[in-house]
């Protein structure tokens, strides 16, 4: 990606904030990130039933908050006009991150300065309301995000467009994009931001009040995309059909797809086992194992680069003492989390990079499960802290649990603290917490792309408020150095620094589980937490 | 009319406890830590974009400007717009309402009724075996906490028996009910669609019958006391001693003064049973009123969580007032 | 002279209900005593071998998904279920009978006021005002308890100015205010004693009541956080494994949880029954 | 003969657990068509039970012997179905409450007609014709109107008399009043009696008419049975019972209550037992002054045929008075033949002759027998001055108060005793409040020991409060329910200050005094029988030594023999000269007896005051003469020109002028109009500037009704 002439450093930074590089947590469409063992199946026309935890919150994605069930639906009913595609990773299907390509557009290409982006819409392409998707519903729509300056105004900024004037129509199927500068990251912005509103339909309900048509598409799905939503109960179920209109590659699979709000696990797992449903999305890592066993359930597993792990913050008493943070790592019961939270489901892992990480190295974290250790780190000491967690993630509850338990026996007193959404948000702004469980898998699998995200002096996932001279000259130089040898030797130094510092404890990389009924087929891993419901089928 | 006056001066008493209401809640949502802002920007928004959307929300402005903006939103029947959602926070109250007082209503009814017809079995045959165990069943069921019963319900109910549809929804969309007031089964009654309103009794029966066991034993033990009392006071006596048949004696000098004290209590307990419907909302996938209010409060949605614990309020003083009118025209002694 | 059977056989009734109650709670609180005796296991230990393992052998009722001893957690939490309930409505009577012994006597402006303010509080919806309680003050076990007695305080202070306004008409007040005694001397030696009779009663069924809410309230995240050993917590952990067929996580403490309160409702029963019995006598 | 009731050997044994209670044992009467048979007894003596026999509503548990034979067929023996017949349509009950025993929901009127269309087998309409004149026939106004009323809408006359159409209601052959006019004042008490009598009188009802009062009652009955401890002691005409009463209880029972005529109470002893199993001896003989050994060893049989009494010694010779007191007073009045005793004479007896005109008033010979209480020494210094006092009893907010006391002033010395009388709502209780400093006056001032009560506040307040005592109605009631006899005795003493060892020591003595055994100081009040815990009260009232002691109604709580004994206590207490007392009453015999002056309130105003004598002998407003006239009197009782008034207290509008104008039989427009002050009449005040011409109104006739 980083194949033009702009500065490596600005298009790293930028990048970091790009939404959900690194979802953190659970959430409800499916944060269990990985690839996924998709056995393909033919084009199937059933019924496709799929659980999620909470209904979304609204249909209007340029004001809607973080919130991952939308987000996901988004994805399959907005017309985006351009997305990832898949590839194969270890005999499971993924998204791939790397290879953004035209959908719903004809193309997306960069001038040769790289400012200008000249994307062409397909022909036919059709809203419900039979309107066609013309450049004006794209200009409407980049009009409106800009108004809006919420969502998309936001990341937009990250790639040099601040103002509705820099799109232009050009033709009815052709639309330009003039950038303040080139970035390399600009088919990652335009891929979560290039969704588009039937404009015609929406002005009809823009009022003088509301010219935005706000409250109209808050409540009325948008349509275009894979899928049109035929019905939506509010907070109980919603039906998708597989949109006729859609005349590009990988049109949605399943006919019709119905999505029903089950927030509570052991009851998504009951309609799962009774068959009532085929996905559950929300099922909690306990069941697994034991849905492994059960009859005419798959679990569609795979090895991810997710990483859990504690952010300890080096800024907080007491683990501003780098032996405090290594006795906390001695302490940690990495093989019985693995065993007894995940069920054996998960790597151990032996650095901050994760495992298929280029340049990942076992000697990144020399820290194993070794009371005795940790308590001739803290020399004879006993300390008190707080370990934060998200309040309703079991996982988590179950990882901080043992955690307490074991680091009691260091002499490591942690009061176990779980914090609402809100508060979690509230306190991470303030930098105080000491420690704190997170889980999440980065989307660029880059070294230096983690160092912008989580390791250098600002970034924003950096809850460790880690600064290291050394890795901040060393992220430095990686902006230029291109030689893969060279940058393998600087990361190798970066984990060496890793392993004396000790800003995390990295527990485990759990693989990827989610439980479906044996008839689904084609499940494509979302590298971003959305799934893409199109490559669904189901042969019941 | 008298009882029109009465309500009118009743709902003039309780504007001062809804203005606290409002202020107190205004104040606690805001003094509570955590930012609503950084929910719903998620974990990599700038201070910019941070500060972009709390201007969105008014929550750049002093604090008693937004509460002016609030009362002044209020007054315009304006609840103000969700954080999390975007959209208008009545409309998205006027969604949950229905199925949460559909299931309180109903609950609440059937507990009544039962509390009644056993009360007052109960009471002629005071300290007899069917009283006793009347009783002590009643009790039973008033210990049990509410989701645990509701998961009981499930596994037996749906899970072995498979008598009852999956708990995840309200009523099978497939019956194509057109949403009237959000109560299913009203809405099913209204537009004369009979699929809609077996399906909704299905899903209602459950999740009716937890909290209606629930609730049933506060309301039976007072009946049956009352009934006792009235049995045992001189009225009843002289009736007895009257010669009047038992027919008589049960509807016009047991039923009607036993029934006098009820109201009240059905007022609280229908108050119980709302703060009750968040666990058994959750437990049944329940899309209702208190999963929203919850949901609110944890990502600190401000105007949701002002919304709903207004509307809490609102309705506790309504069934209030609602208990004191039944009570005046249950009980001709009240003076209203 | 009323019904004498009756009366009698309802006064046996009231006995046998309170000596049950009673009787239940006496062991729930000893075991709640003898947990260290009756388990070798602590309430937050962990078994690491031992995750989700059934009953018998090393574990009586079994281990949770943490690995820890069920039977072990089911008597350290009715610690503090029993402590968290009975401490929370002994705050909500004393800070309830405060007020409404103020309210009810001295009445005029004071009165209105404070029932203004009861009502407020009794309009604001439990939850909403615990998750405020733990969220201003911190999670903890001392705010459950200021959180449970909130929630019922108002309650109280209604019933005793109730009480107390009855009460203050009665000639024994007059007598004593006739007999030179201060306002402070009539409430506290006349009218306090007399106006707690119904709160007795209420108490009993109240604690029964304060242990759902707490229950309710760790179902929920908002109460006892992990690994803390309180049975709606365990229900709530323990939940999802009823549908996996293993009962033991959660069952036990939901029985458990039942015998408690119903042994505050049958105490609360019989002692309102003796109370009304005695009204009518 | 068959009599329409009787009642044979009837024993009932309730058994509760760790206690027996023998209600009644063999108890034998009868009742016939066409007559009023009234049973008397204290309360606990079995007399509700006989009632409830007669229904065969018994509660669970009791055992019973003998038979209630209705008509001849036994009562106690009926199935279901006999029994629903019997109950209402053979006999119906009148509840002593009556506004307990109406169901508090329904109409008056649903609930007669449920009767009618039950017993009566009519259909809505023509019960509802009939509840119309039901109503009407027992004197209820605007009766159409008032079948729509609730309970709580009417006056407990008003109730009283709905309870008694609801029970002829159900067309029974014999009606039983259990207490009929308890707590009904003294006006209005007779006109519920008089239903009574008209009941058997036109409709040859047997009426069984159940009393703890015999005065009361002894007007309209034929027989009457006395009870005691569940026996009957004495049963016979009412001649007899009352003029020559054989057992020495009935003695007892009359001479306990004093009477208007002057004849003061006479105490006996003791209280009656509950027994826990039927009598083996006489029960009565504990008390009794004429008890031998046989009376303790063996019961008496009921004995005498017509008048028969159960007694080895009975005592004859007549008079209503124990052994050993002055003879019974000569029945005041000529042309007094009738049966029933003195009352009979106001009432229109089938066969008996109207009432003869009263003589002048002071031309009969008063008559009381008994010394007036010796006048004593020019009273001591003013204890008490309340001046022009109003009481408002406000609504919150203004308008619409309740105007207890309209400007009454009066003044107590040490020494005196003063008697304020009045019925129900004339202010009496309030004037009690105001003077001990519980309610304060709207207007006006309230004086003790000279220094104005109302001024005063906090330390010095409270112990000025202590200055004056306050002895309640409801003697258990006033004493606090969770405190020892000694901490309410030591109450005041508390307050003043005084140390705990004399605290001790006092409460000792003033127990003794009031003949209480020491071990009581340990007790509850609900450990307290009625009597004993008024002897607390007035020890409270005493161990202070106060400068006034109230006494409201210190007796109507409590039975007929004990108020005797009460009495006495505050007889004794009332001659202390370093202390006024006032004795409020709705009795006025009780007042007579030993007060020095009276107060005749009406409505919040004094309307007539005077020395006791001059007020009781010759009595000049209207209301006073009322009073008297209606009250209940076994002696001759008030031998003046009798007065009635014309409609119950609760009926009676407001006026601008004179309060009584509404009911006076006198009033004219003038009266309406012009509002009345005290004014000097002979030794005595009254409020009525037709006071010289009434005795020629009497005479005129002009006092029926108006």
């Amino acid at each position: 990606m980083a194949d033009s002439g702009l500065s490596r450093r600005s298009v790293l930074q930028l990048g970091g904030s790009v939404a959900l590089l690194f979802a953190t947590g659970a959430c409800a469409a499916g944060s269990k990130d990985s690839g996924s063992g998709a056995k393909s199946a033919g084009p199937a026309a059933g019924t496709l039933r799929i659980a999620v935890s909470s209904y979304l919150s609204s249909w209007d994605q340029d004001f809607v908050g973080f919130d991952l069930t939308a987000l996901m639906l988004y994805k399959n009913v907005f017309p985006y006009l351009i997305d990832y595609g898949v590839t194969d990773a270890g005999g499971s299907k993924i998204l791939d991150t790397q290879n953004i390509t035209p959908t719903f557009a004809e193309s997306f290409e960069p001038s040769a300065d790289q400012k200008v982006w000249t994307l062409k819409l397909r022909k036919g392409v059709k809203f419900a309301s039979g309107n066609e998707l013309k450049a004006a519903d794209v200009k409407w729509s980049k009009d409106r995000a800009f108004a809006a300056q919420a969502n998309v105004a936001g990341v937009y900024r990250t790639i040099g467009l601040t103002e509705a004037s820099q799109v232009a129509v050009v033709d009815d199927y052709t639309v330009t994009f003039t950038q303040a500068f080139p970035s390399a990251l600009t088919r990652q912005i335009q891929a979560i931001s290039l969704y588009v509103f039937d404009s015609v339909e929406a002005k009809k309900h823009a009022t003088a009040d509301d010219p935005w048509a706000k409250d109209w598409l808050a409540k009325n799905a948008p349509t275009g995309g894979y899928f049109n939503v035929t019905k939506a109960t509010q907070g109980q179920e919603i039906v998708l059909e597989a949109n006729k209109g859609y005349p590009g590659p990988d049109p949605a699979k399943a006919a019709t797809i119905r999505i029903s709000v089950v927030p509570d696990g052991s009851n998504q797992r009951l309609q799962l086992q009774n068959g009532d449903i085929d996905v559950a999305l929300g099922i909690g890592q306990r069941d697994i194992a034991d849905l492994k066993k059960a009859d005419g359930i798959t679990v569609v597993s795979a090895a991810s680069n997710e990483q859990v792990a504690i952010q300890m913050s080096v800024t907080t008493a007491p683990f501003d003492d780098v032996d405090v943070r290594k006795a906390l790592a001695y302490a940690v019961p990495y093989d019985q989390i693995i065993a007894n939270v995940y069920g054996g489901d998960a790597r151990p892992t032996k650095s901050l990079v994760p495992l298929d990480m280029p340049g990942y190295d076992a000697g990144g974290y020399p820290y194993t499960y070794d009371v005795e250790m940790a308590k001739a780190a803290l020399g004879g000491r006993t300390v008190n802290s707080e370990l934060v967690f998200e309040t309703d993630n079991a996982t988590q509850q179950q990882i901080a649990v043992l955690v307490q338990s074991e680091a009691r026996k260091a002499g490591i007193e942690l009061k176990l603290t779980p914090l609402d959404p809100a508060t979690l948000a509230g306190r991470r702004q303030q930098k105080n917490i000491p420690l704190q469980l997170t889980s999440g898998q980065l989307w660029v699998n880059d070294v230096e792309y983690m160092l912008a995200t989580s390791f250098v002096k600002g970034a924003a996932l950096n809850y460790s408020n880690f600064t290291n001279a050394e890795i901040e000259q060393i992220y430095e130089q990686s902006h230029t150095t291109v030689d893969e040898t060279a940058r393998l030797a600087l990361w190798k130094r970066v984990q060496q620094v890793f392993a004396a510092e000790v800003p995390w404890v990295i527990i485990c990389q759990p693989n990827f589980n989610l439980p479906v009924r044996s008839t689904v087929a084609g499940w494509v891993q979302p590298m971003d937490g959305l799934a893409r419901l199109r490559y669904l089928s189901t042969s019941a | 009319m008298r009882l029109l006056r009465f309500v009118a001066r009743r709902l003039l008493q309780v504007v001062p406890v809804l203005l606290g209401v409002v202020v107190v809640t205004f104040v606690l949502v805001r003094v509570l830590p955590g930012d609503p802002i950084r929910t719903i920007l998620g974990p990599n928004a700038t201070d910019a974009d941070a500060a972009a959307a709390r201007a969105r929300f008014g929550l750049d402005k002093p604090m008693w400007q937004q509460f002016l903006d609030y009362l002044k939103g209020l007054a315009t029947g304006d609840f103000g717009t969700s954080i999390q959602s975007g959209t208008s926070v009545g409309s998205e109250l006027a969604l949950r309402v229905g199925p949460t007082l559909e299931l309180v209503v109903l609950s609440v009814s059937l507990a009544l009724l039962i509390a009644v017809v056993l009360g007052v079995w109960s009471a002629r045959r005071a300290d007899r075996f069917g009283d006793h165990s009347v009783r002590i069943l009643a009790l039973v069921g008033n210990s049990m906490p509410e989701f645990w019963l509701g998961l009981v319900l499930i596994l037996v109910g749906y899970s072995a028996l498979g008598w009852f549809p999956a708990p995840s929804g309200r009523v099978d969309p497939d019956t194509n009910l057109t949403p009237l007031t959000g109560a299913d089964l009203l809405d099913a009654i209204l537009t004369g669609n009979g699929p809609a309103f077996t399906s909704a009794l299905s899903h209602l029966a459950l999740p009716v019958a937890t909290l209606a066991i629930v609730v049933v034993a506060p309301l039976l033990r007072s009946v049956r006391a009352s009934a006792l009392e009235v049995l045992r006071s001189e009225a009843y006596l002289a009736a007895t001693t009257h010669g009047l048949r038992p027919r008589t004696l049960l509807r016009g000098y047991l039923l009607r003064p036993t029934l006098v004290r009820l109201p009240a209590l059905a007022a609280l307990v229908f108050g119980t049973a709302i703060g009750s419907t968040v666990l058994i909302e959750y437990v049944y996938s329940w899309q209702g009123f208190g999963q929203w209010a919850l949901r609110g409060l944890l990502y600190r949605d401000y105007p949701v969580v002002q919304a709903s614990v207004l509307l809490i309020a609102l309705g506790y003083v309504i069934v209030f007032l609602i208990a004191d009118v039944v009570h005046a025209v249950l009980d001709p002694r009240v003076r209203i | 002279m009323a019904e004498v059977r009756v009366e009698a056989g309802a006064r046996s009734f009231s006995r046998v209900l309170i000596l049950t109650g009673a009787a239940i709670l006496v062991v729930v609180a000893l075991a709640a005593l003898a947990a260290p005796l009756l388990s070798s296991w602590g309430p937050e230990e962990i078994d690491a071998n031992a995750t989700l393992a059934g009953p018998g052998g090393a574990h009586l009722l079994g281990t949770d998904t943490n690995g820890m001893d069920v039977w072990s957690r089911l008597l350290y939490a009715a610690r503090l279920d029993l402590g968290v309930a009975v401490s929370a409505v002994a705050l909500a009577v004393v800070v309830g009978t405060a007020l409404g012994l103020l309210a009810g006597y001295l009445g005029g402006w004071l009165d209105d006021v404070l029932m203004r303010i009861v009502d407020i509080f009794q309009a604001f919806p439990t939850f909403i005002l615990a998750l405020a309680v733990a969220a201003l003050l911190g999670n903890g076990t001392v705010n459950l308890v200021i959180t449970i007695a909130a929630v019922n305080a108002p309650a109280y202070a209604r019933l005793v100015r109730a009480e107390v306004r009855s009460i203050r008409e009665l000639p024994f007040v007059d007598a004593s205010i006739t007999s030179g005694a201060s306002t402070v001397g009539v409430l506290w030696r006349h009218v306090l004693p007399n106006s707690l009779t119904p709160v007795r009663v209420i108490a009993p069924l109240n604690c029964g009541w304060a242990m759902l809410t707490l229950a309710g309230l760790s179902f929920l995240g908002l109460g006892v956080t992990v690994p803390g050993a309180e049975w709606g917590a365990m229900i709530s952990l323990g939940s999802p494994d009823v549908v996996a067929g293993r009962w033991w996580t959660s069952v036990p403490p939901g029985l458990a949880l039942l015998v408690c309160v119903l042994g505050f409702s049958l105490l609360g029963e019989g002692l309102q029954e003796r109370a009304d019995a005695r009204r009518r006598s | 003969m068959t009599h329409l009731l009787s009642i044979e050997d009837l024993s009932v044994l309730i058994r509760r657990p760790g206690r027996d209670v023998a209600a009644l044992s063999g108890v034998d009467l009868h009742v016939d068509a066409g007559e009023v048979v009234g049973l008397v007894g204290e309360s606990g003596g079995g007399k509700s039970m006989v009632a409830r026999a007669i229904v065969a509503l018994l509660p669970g548990g009791a055992r019973t012997r003998g038979a209630v034979r209705f008509e001849g067929a036994d009562v106690l023996a009926m199935d279901e179905a006999a029994l629903a017949t019997h109950r209402g349509h053979g006999a119906a009950l009148c509840f002593q409450n009556p506004r307990g025993a109406l169901s508090p929901t329904r109409t008056v009127g649903r609930q007669l007609t449920d009767r009618l269309t039950t017993h009566q087998r009519m259909d809505k309409a023509a019960a509802r014709e009939t509840a119309r004149q039901l109503f009407e026939a027992v004197g209820i106004r605007n009766p159409a109107r008032r079948l729509d009323a609730y309970p709580h809408e009417l006056s407990g006359g008003m109730a009283q008399r709905v309870m008694i159409s609801l029970a002829t209601g159900c067309a029974p052959g014999l009606l039983i009043a259990d207490e009929p006019t308890t707590g009904l004042d003294v006006t209005l008490t007779r006109e519920i009696l008089r239903q009574f009598r008209h009941a058997a009188d036109t409709d040859g009802r047997g009426v069984l008419l159940i009393s703890h009062d015999l005065a009361s009652i002894a007007s309209v009955c034929d027989r009457v049975v006395v009870l005691y401890a569940g026996t009957v002691v004495e049963s016979g005409p009412v001649a007899k019972v009352l003029r020559e009463p054989a057992h020495p209880y009935t003695r007892a029972l009359l001479a306990s209550v004093p009477d208007v005529s002057g004849r003061p109470a006479r105490a006996i002893g003791g209280a009656m037992p509950l027994l826990p199993s039927p009598p083996a001896a006489c029960p009565f003989a504990p008390r009794c002054a004429h008890a031998t050994e046989r009376c303790t060893a063996q019961r008496p049989p009921l004995t005498g045929d017509g008048w028969a009494y159960a007694c080895f010694h009975p005592q004859t010779g007549g008079g209503a008075a124990a052994p050993g007191a002055p003879p019974p007073p000569p029945r005041g009045g000529a042309g007094r033949g009738g049966v029933g005793g003195v009352g009979a004479d106001a009432l229109p007896r089938p066969g008996g002759a109207p009432a003869c005109p009263p003589p002048p008033p002071g031309a009969a010979p008063a008559a009381p027998v008994t010394a007036p209480p010796p006048q004593r020494t020019a009273a001591g210094r003013v204890v008490m001055e309340i001046e022009d006092a109003h009481v408002v009893y406000g609504s919150r907010f203004g308008s619409g108060g309740h105007h207890a006391l309209r400007g009454v002033s009066l003044e107590i010395r040490a020494g005196e005793t003063v008697g304020v009388v009045g019925e129900s709502g004339c202010g009496k209780s309030t004037l009690a409040r105001l003077m001990l400093g519980l309610t304060a006056p709207s207007s006006g001032t309230v004086r003790l020991d000279g220094i104005d009560l109302h001024a005063q506040r906090g330390r010095k307040l409270r112990r000025l409060r202590t200055r004056a005592r306050l002895v309640f109605q409801d003697p258990v009631g006033s004493l606090s329910p969770r405190r020892t006899v000694a901490d309410a005795i030591g109450e005041p003493l508390r307050a003043l200050g005084v140390p705990a060892a004399e605290r001790a020591e006092r409460v000792a003595q003033v127990l003794a005094r009031m003949n209480l055994d020491p071990a009581m100081l340990r007790r509850h009040p609900h450990e307290l029988s009625g009597g004993q815990a008024q002897r607390v009260g007035i020890a409270r009232a005493l161990v202070g030594d106060p400068d006034l002691i109230v006494f409201d109604e210190p007796t109507s709580a409590l039975d007929v023999t004990v108020q005797a004994q009460i009495l006495d206590v505050i007889a004794e207490l009332a001659g202390d000269a370093s202390r006024g007392s006032v004795f409020i009453s709705h009795d006025l015999a009780t007042v007579r007896g030993f007060c020095d002056r009276v107060v005749v309130l009406y409505l919040g105003r004094i309307v007539e005051q005077g020395p006791v004598e001059e007020v009781f002998g010759n009595p000049r407003h209207p209301y006073t003469r009322a009073l008297l006239s209606s009250a209940p009197s076994l002696d001759g009782g008030y031998t003046g020109a009798r007065v009635e008034l014309a409609k119950d207290l609760e009926e009676a509008d407001a006026a601008t002028g004179c309060p009584l104008a509404a009911r006076c039989p006198f009033a004219t427009d003038e009266c309406r109009a012009e509002p009345q002050h005290l004014t000097p009449y002979g030794a005595a005040e009254a409020a009525c500037w037709r006071v010289p011409q009434i005795p020629a109104l009497i005479r005129e006739g002009a006092h029926t009704r108006a």
